[in-house]
């Protein structure tokens, strides 16, 4: 019985991270449309686009293998899998221990390493761009991205996203430098991570800076809808890590009651809007980058990590 | 070096001969003529073998009387006398080259001769007085012997460096009372030269000792400097 | 019945005329393995009698082992001198007259190896060393060319100073011991000078060392003195260069050592141990790095036997017991590992008509069989498991490093480069694409597969006999 | 008795290269079965001994004079690289039954391939010194032997040289390091040396030598430069045994010696090591990404792994410095986890490599593409082993990347604080690699399989015969199996942490859901059994419904490209053209990079030219001064050999009188 509740929770948390993916999306859109004087597409419009692709036909090209059909899906499933395994609404559910916060990082790039591949698997030049860029800017955010594990981990003591979260909110670990800078970093990367602007722009084609955009530029039909869909997931996933981190309030950490999980999901939700709200007006803020000033982009955020790492030591002393 | 007792009669004719040979070696650095060099080289081997001469009797050792015998015969008169021949055939230069002038020469005589007493000089508590001189004087001559060999460009000379350098052990090795085999070796060494002196008759070998020509010499050495 | 000692004098003493004789190359060649067959029995033999001991002959730990070694080694190299020479015969390099010449030197070089090695007499161990050297000289020249006669000359010259210096020396050594052993034959005998050698004048003693370090340093092609090996071995017919490197170079090292014994039995003189570990040092890296520059493949593996001469005076010149242990040990092997790269290096000289290591590549290809045999030999040689030599090496090295870590990193320095230089020319001849005639040798392989085979053993197992002879050795030489 | 068993097997591999040796040729197929059955026993053998974890030694009179004979000791370690190596030599054997039959000339390869394989068991059976040298030299002989196979090639002359020298070069460093163990009087048996326990001057030296040599042969920057030479120019089935197998080898020389021998380390030992281990690694996979001979990218990347684990060995030196046994435990355990990975994927690697050289006689990715559809097999199994050599999840190499970072998080407990400030810095270094990897992966496979081929060789493939296949099969199942079940691999470790690191990690097999947890349930966690099982579901249903209730209609069509496509193959991404950015990021500071791009003015109409020079700066700085220091000194002192007799005298007559000096200076 305790076990079937068990599963409900995690299933619902899968649910729930896939469901609000498209919205997230779209409501940064909008907010994006309305800071540049536009009246944008309507909240709700990703869904309809993903609905929309998902009954086109899917269109090959000739040379085209089995991993340009297969990618889609499983980039989708390894990015569903990561979303679903970091708490949204509450601590300790039934799978959360199966991978930690490294696990986590690893399963996206799992999900970048097929994206790459599926990018060069029909062979155009516009494939192996996105494909090279987008490798080289994971390998410059996965060095930051360590070191902001690192002082988590420092921190908390453990890399268990969950058990961060409980120890976050009931131990007293009070206002940390290091872990504003930790913070600042993170965002940094999943900004590039994500190819929001500065590092990439969602909204655009035909240009040869483009990295995401020029992996994806073949696919079409159901294999498109499913790589949007990922995409919106993995922005879903960087919010509701930047909350559990760093906001992780309002979590059911105790014994899961249903008001508790009510606050949760409620709390959650209003996270995800309140980042979601933020993403834009940065975005808005600053102009795209040419592709060789990257590497001091996300510097930046590796300083910041390091940094991090570094202050805690002096603060804590150990 | 160190003052001998005036009253042995014995020591002061061995000290008389060997220090004879010591200086003709010089006079043989000093020389700067080949017929000199071979003259002077027939009277430092006369007065070897009457040092030997001398030594048999003080140690009553007949048989070192063949020793000075073969050397007087053979590096007395034979050995200078087909060295001459030697030189009239194949025409050998008659100035010797010098490799460093005489002079410099001299001075390192000077310094070996030094060096061989330094050498000798704490020897002698247990030693015969006899022998210590004897042994200072022929590893002077020996020593400049050998300096000879290398200080001079032409091969008669050099054979002739050799044989004074071989003076300075018979020398030696008859100063050591009652070695064995003295005799024998000391012919032995007497054909040994004598081959010497047949390879350059035979094989033409001039300045092959040492030539200012390096291709020629290369020629000599299975592999040419191209191969570098 | 004659004891083997004689018959080892004999044999040689008899063969020397008799060859002299004999004009038919055949019955000539088989009568030189004959008398060299008869020779190395004898020396067996002296391992099952017991030892001799004679105001001239002695027979001990010390050197009834390199009697054996000297004895077989130059057996092999009668069978594969007579192959060699046929050759040489047919070629017309040589005229049967120089063959019967051949012949008697060899067995004289063999007999004065001999002597020297049996004789218990410092004098007359200088006469044995002496004629080996001599009637090596005439072989060497043997070819008369102008490169031969080159060599030989400088071999005899060089040599002949050798020989003087060495005899000041013994008259030094004689002089101190007549002080206290009385005059006479007993004041050269070996054993008495060791035991007797604690009341000698230590002043005389090192400066006679000096004279016999240079005399017979000369002999061994130690750095600086070695001018005269790398031509005589690359000018004179390949049997004497093996025997000269697989012998005369251990005989010439047996000399120096017999007097080390007797200044190590002597603690208040001059420290030679420096001084031969200088002179190693310099020979072993002077002629690690002059490997790189041969294009001559004999004159190559001369200077590798300075090398190895240069490690095996290294090794005495450290001493203690383990140090001496590798040092005899390098010794047998490198007599037994450079003779049979000389065997595989002849027959691949006589194929491809030529000594320049550039015209003979690709030999796996043409020649498998003498292709394997030279490497393996110089793989040994390099040190190399499992061979002999890196078991030496492997001794020295370790142990020097514990004790003199500065001259250990110097050791394997030189030995690193040797390494680089032979194993770079061993590609080149080895492999790569095939050079040269490719018609098929006639060739006794026996005796260079035999000798592989003993160093191959010897690398895993030593009989225990061996290692005691070399352990009591060791502990004498201090 | 174990150790006989085992010193059997030796005896049977030399048995039949000897045969092989004498008899000529008996056909590939009986050599590379006989070696198969060997190795299956001795893996077999290690195995057991490594669950039973027994300690079993055995002395045969032979070996060193002076030593009472030759050694040899089964103990935990040794029966984990027994397993190893064994596991490598099955596996090629299997591949090599099918891939040997190209070897135009098989007497070359045939006779030293067994003896390759006795010689890598041996060195792990040696328990003393001289056999445990004998057997590394051996070794190296053998595979030198091997890399000659294709003599005729120069390139592959000079690598073999460059492999012999480094390795003689290794084995000597080693030889100093146990004269130092050893002592003046020789106590070369291991067991001697362990009771001994050197000074901590000595031992730190010893360290170092120790590094310096096993690192040479496990391929540490500086030390690496003969590996990506020789081992490309071995056949591939050898390519796979070097890069695999003898490299681990090396690592387990180090590892013996190090934690076993020593004892009692140094934390600056581990600093040292640690640091190594992060350049190693980073600068490894950096220049592996610059290559674009498929493999010899596979050689650099080896070095990259290497690298990875010495950070795993430094951290447990570090830990067991300052007595931290379990930390010391996880250490090790992921180093020694990483060595059977990267033997097995990068084995995996190797025979792709090799298939692909069949299919194509191709090694250069710039020619080759589109593989995968006339290889499908082939393209599935080198597609798993590029996944497992980029750490990604489910599969083995992500578990033993996650251990070591693990074991790093931990770090912060170390007192030193050079150790402190280290540890953070080398796992950004890890991180790096390991993301650089991911993208070196997906350069090898997409230019290799995907696209479109670019020259007829690729377009004319062919599949590889079932032998070869079988093997790649077995090590892709491996790279799976120990990915999702890492808990049996880190229990089968734990005799081995128990004897070098103190202390053994907690007991994995019975943690609910079968995941792993390195030192406690509140620190971390991981299952990839739950995660593979997530996402087989999660991706099949989602295909299943789209295809369900949306549609599966499905149109084949031209290229679009963004409206105008080149359907040129030489459009494509070529190898160097992917890595040019990261060339561009990295490039001018880690090697220097050397680009000539000529391109012709508008209305020219010749080609334009774009070349790339990437030059290892070990050569630049190391190595190449060094040769042409050699050369240069050799030639000064080759005129020695030019002399005139006099002259020769002249040097008599000074070493003379120096010595003589010498005595009458000597009072």
């Amino acid at each position: 019985m305790a076990l079937i509740l068990e599963l409900a929770l995690q299933g619902l948390q899968m649910v729930l991270v896939v469901a609000i993916a498209p919205l997230v999306l779209g409501i940064t859109r909008k907010v994006r449309a309305h800071l540049l004087r536009r009246i944008g597409p309507p909240v709700l419009q990703p869904y309809r686009d993903i609905w929309k692709l998902m009954h086109k036909e899917a269109v090959l090209a000739h040379n085209a293998s089995w991993i340009y059909r297969v990618a889609p899906y499983c980039i989708f499933a390894v990015t569903w899998v990561a979303a679903a395994l970091i708490p949204t609404y509450a601590t300790g559910l039934l799978f959360s221990w199966s991978a930690d916060l490294i696990a986590i990082v690893a399963l996206l790039g799992t999900a970048r390493f097929a994206l790459a591949l599926a990018g060069m698997d029909v062979g155009t030049a516009f494939g192996g761009i996105g494909s090279s860029r987008e490798m080289m800017i994971a390998s410059l955010a996965e060095p930051a991205m360590l070191l902001i594990v690192f002082t988590v981990a420092l921190v908390a003591g453990t890399t268990q996203l969950s058990a961060i979260a409980t120890i976050f909110t009931t131990a007293p670990v009070g206002l940390r430098v290091s872990l504003g800078l930790a913070l600042f970093a993170l965002m940094f990367v999943g900004i590039a991570e994500n190819a929001r602007i500065p590092i990439d722009n969602p909204a655009t084609h035909l240009e040869l800076t483009m990295v995401h955009e020029a992996m994806v530029l073949e696919y079409s039909g159901r294999h498109l809808a499913m790589i949007e869909a990922a995409a919106a997931l993995k922005l879903v996933l960087y919010f509701s890590l930047i909350a559990c981190l760093f906001v992780p309030f309002g979590m059911a950490t105790g014994d899961k009651t249903a008001g508790a999980i009510a606050l949760g999901a409620a709390v959650y939700l209003a996270k995800i809007l309140v980042l979601a709200l933020l993403l834009p007006i940065g975005e808005t803020s600053v102009a795209k980058m040419r592709v060789f000033r990257y590497p001091i982009f996300l510097g930046g955020a590796f300083a910041a990590a390091a940094l991090a790492v570094f202050l805690l030591f002096v603060s804590r002393g150990f | 070096m160190g003052r001998a007792p005036v009253s042995s009669l014995a020591f002061d004719i061995a000290h008389l001969l060997a220090g004879g040979m010591l200086v003709l070696s010089f006079v043989l650095l000093y020389q700067d003529r080949v017929t000199a060099v071979l003259n002077v080289f027939a009277l430092q081997a006369t007065a070897l073998a009457l040092s030997v001469a001398w030594q048999s009797v003080v140690q009553n050792a007949p048989h070192l009387i063949v020793t000075a015998t073969v050397a007087l015969a053979v590096k007395g008169f034979i050995i200078p006398a087909a060295l001459h021949r030697i030189v009239r055939r194949l025409d050998v230069h008659r100035e010797i080259e010098q490799v460093i002038g005489g002079g410099p020469t001299m001075l390192a005589g000077l310094g070996l001769v030094a060096l061989s007493i330094l050498l000798v000089q704490p020897v002698g508590e247990r030693a015969g007085i006899i022998v210590r001189e004897d042994l200072a004087f022929a590893l002077a001559v020996v020593l400049l012997g050998l300096l000879m060999m290398i200080t001079r460009r032409n091969a008669v000379t050099q054979i002739v460096g050799f044989m004074s350098l071989e003076n300075g052990l018979v020398l030696a090795a008859t100063g050591a009372k009652g070695m064995p085999l003295v005799v024998e070796i000391s012919v032995a060494f007497s054909i040994l030269i004598a081959f010497i002196v047949f390879g350059v008759f035979v094989f033409r070998i001039r300045e092959r000792f040492d030539t200012v020509d390096v291709s020629a010499l290369d020629s000599f050495r299975g592999e040419r400097r191209d191969h570098i | 019945m004659i004891a083997p000692v004689d018959l080892l004098l004999v044999i040689p003493a008899v063969a020397i005329p008799v060859l002299a004789l004999v004009t038919s190359y055949r019955l000539g060649a088989a009568l030189n393995v004959l008398a060299c067959a008869l020779t190395c029995a004898a020396g067996v033999a002296l391992l099952f009698g017991e030892r001799v001991r004679s105001e001239l002959l002695i027979v001990d730990d010390f050197n009834i082992f390199f009697i054996v070694l000297t004895t077989f080694v130059g057996f092999t190299t009668s069978i594969f001198s007579a192959t060699y020479i046929a050759h040489e015969l047919e070629i017309g390099r040589i005229t049967p007259v120089f063959l019967r010449f051949y012949h008697a030197m060899f067995q004289a070089m063999l007999g004065a190896m001999n002597v020297a090695l049996l004789a218990n007499n410092i004098g007359l161990m200088w006469v044995g060393v002496e004629v080996a050297t001599l009637s090596t000289v005439m072989m060497v020249g043997i070819y008369r060319t102008p490169e031969a006669i080159e060599a030989a000359w400088k071999y005899f010259i060089l040599g002949s100073v050798g020989i003087g210096l060495a005899f000041f020396g013994t008259i030094l050594i004689y002089l101190t011991a007549q002080e206290v052993l009385g005059e006479g034959l007993s004041a050269m005998a070996w054993d008495l000078l060791a035991q007797n050698a604690g009341r000698f004048d230590p002043r005389l003693m090192s400066l006679a060392f000096v004279f016999l370090l240079v005399g017979y340093g000369t002999k061994m092609g130690l750095a600086p003195f070695h001018a005269w090996l790398p031509d005589a071995h690359a000018e004179g017919p390949t049997p004497i260069s093996a025997v000269l490197s697989g012998l005369l170079l251990n005989v010439a090292l047996y000399a120096l050592l017999r007097f080390k014994m007797v200044l190590a039995a002597n603690p208040s003189t001059l420290n030679v141990g420096a001084i031969m570990m200088a002179l190693g040092l310099i020979s072993l890296i002077f002629a690690a790095f002059m490997l790189y520059r041969r294009r001559d493949i004999k004159r190559l593996f001369a200077y590798s036997s300075i090398e190895h001469m240069g490690i095996a005076t290294f090794a005495f010149g450290i001493g203690g017991p383990l140090a001496n242990f590798a040092g005899l040990l390098h010794m047998t092997m490198h007599s037994l590992t450079k003779s049979a790269i000389f065997f595989a290096v002849g027959h691949i000289a006589q194929v491809k008509g030529t000594q320049r290591i550039a015209d003979m590549g690709g030999l796996s290809v043409t020649h498998p069989v003498l292709a394997t045999g030279l490497a393996l030999g110089v793989l040994a040689i390099a040190g190399l498991p499992p061979f002999g030599i890196f078991a030496s090496e492997f001794m020295l090295v370790s142990s020097t490093f514990a004790r003199q870590p500065v001259l250990a990193l110097l050791l394997i320095v030189g030995l690193l480069v040797a390494f680089g230089a032979l194993i770079l020319r061993l590609q080149e001849i080895v492999f790569g694409p095939p050079k040269g005639p490719k018609d098929p040798v006639k060739a006794s392989y026996l005796p260079l597969f035999i000798h592989l085979a003993l160093v191959l053993v010897a690398g895993l197992w030593l009989p225990g006999e061996v290692v005691r002879w070399f352990r009591a050795v060791a502990t004498l030489l201090g | 008795m174990a150790v006989t068993i085992g010193l059997w097997c030796v005896a049977a591999l030399f048995a039949v290269s000897l045969l092989t040796l004498v008899r000529g040729p008996f056909g590939t197929a009986f050599v590379y079965g006989a070696t198969l059955v060997i190795s299956l026993m001795a893996l077999a053998l290690g195995l057991t001994e490594l669950i039973g974890a027994r300690v079993s030694t055995v002395a045969l009179p032979l070996g060193l004079p002076i030593l009472d004979g030759a050694h040899f000791r089964i103990d935990a370690l040794t029966a984990f690289f027994l397993t190893v190596v064994n596991l490598g030599g099955a596996t090629t054997s299997l591949y090599a039954i099918g891939y040997g039959r190209h070897e135009e000339a098989p007497m070359r390869v045939l006779p030293f391939y067994p003896a390759f394989l006795a010689a890598m068991n041996l060195v792990v059976l040696a328990d003393d010194a001289f056999v445990f040298l004998l057997s590394w030299e051996l070794m190296s002989l053998a595979s030198w032997a091997i890399v000659l196979a294709h003599h005729r090639d120069p390139a592959n002359m000079r690598a073999a040289y460059i492999y012999l020298v480094m390795a003689s070069f290794g084995t000597l460093a080693l030889l100093l390091a146990f004269g130092l163990l050893a002592g003046a009087d020789g106590g070369y048996a291991f067991a001697a040396m362990r009771a001994a326990g050197p000074a901590p001057l000595a031992a730190g030296l010893a360290v170092i030598l120790v590094l310096v040599g096993a690192g040479s042969k496990a391929g540490l920057v500086p030390l690496h430069v003969w590996l990506p030479l020789a081992h490309p120019a071995a056949p591939s089935h050898v390519s796979a045994l070097l890069s695999g197998v003898m490299t681990k080898v090396g690592v387990y020389g180090f590892v013996r010696v190090v934690f076993d021998l020593i004892g009692a380390p140094t934390p600056w030992s581990g600093l040292v090591v640690l640091t190594l281990g992060g350049i190693t690694a980073t600068l490894g996979v950096l220049y592996a990404l610059m290559q674009h001979d498929l493999k010899r990218l596979l050689a650099y990347h080896t070095v990259e792994n290497i690298g990875i684990i010495f950070i795993g060995l430094g951290l447990a030196l570090a830990f067991r410095a300052n007595g931290m046994d379990v930390a010391a435990a996880l250490a090790l355990t992921a180093a020694l986890f990483h060595v059977f990975n990267h033997s097995v994927f990068k084995s995996l690697l190797f025979f792709g490599a090799g298939a692909v050289l069949n299919a194509t006689g191709e090694r250069d990715m710039e020619r080759l593409g589109g593989l995968i559809h006339r290889m499908p097999q082939t393209a599935i199994v080198f597609l798993i082993g590029c996944m497992a050599i980029s750490a990604l999840p489910p599969l083995n190499g992500f578990v033993s990347e996650w251990l070591t970072f693990q074991a790093i998080l931990v770090s912060p407990q170390l007192p030193q604080w050079g150790l402190k400030l280290a540890v953070p810095a080398v796992g950004a270094l890890l991180a790096l690699s390991a993301a650089l990897a991911a993208a070196c992966f997906v350069k090898a496979f997409g230019v290799t399989f995907l696209g479109r081929p670019r020259t007829p060789a690729a377009a004319n493939a062919s599949e590889v015969d079932g032998f070869s296949l079988a093997a790649m099969f077995i090590l892709a199942g491996l790279c799976v199996v120990a990915g999702v079940l890492p808990g049996f691999v880190i229990d089968a470790l734990a005799p081995v942490a128990k004897a070098l690191a103190g202390d053994v990690m907690p007991k994995q097999v019975g943690v609910p859901w079968m995941s792993i947890v390195p030192i406690g349930e509140s620190r971390s966690s991981y299952n990839g059994l739950i995660i593979l099982a997530f996402l087989i579901c999660l991706g099949t249903l989602t295909a299943l419904a789209i295809h369900r209730f949306a549609t599966r209609a499905t149109r084949r069509s031209a290229i679009w490209d963004c409206g105008f496509p080149l359907d040129a193959p030489q459009t494509q991404y070529t190898s160097s053209s992917f890595a040019m950015p990261i060339r561009r990021v990295f490039g001018t500071v880690v090697f220097g990079v050397h680009e000539v791009v000529d391109m012709p003015r508008p209305g020219e109409t010749r080609a334009g030219h774009f070349a790339v020079r990437v030059i290892d700066p070990a050569w630049r700085f190391g190595y190449g001064p060094l040769a042409r220091a050699v050369a240069s000194l050799s030639l000064r002192l080759n005129h020695f050999q030019f002399l005139t007799i006099r002259q020769y005298l002249t040097l008599v007559f000074c070493g003379l009188i120096l010595l003589l000096i010498v005595v009458a200076a000597w009072r």
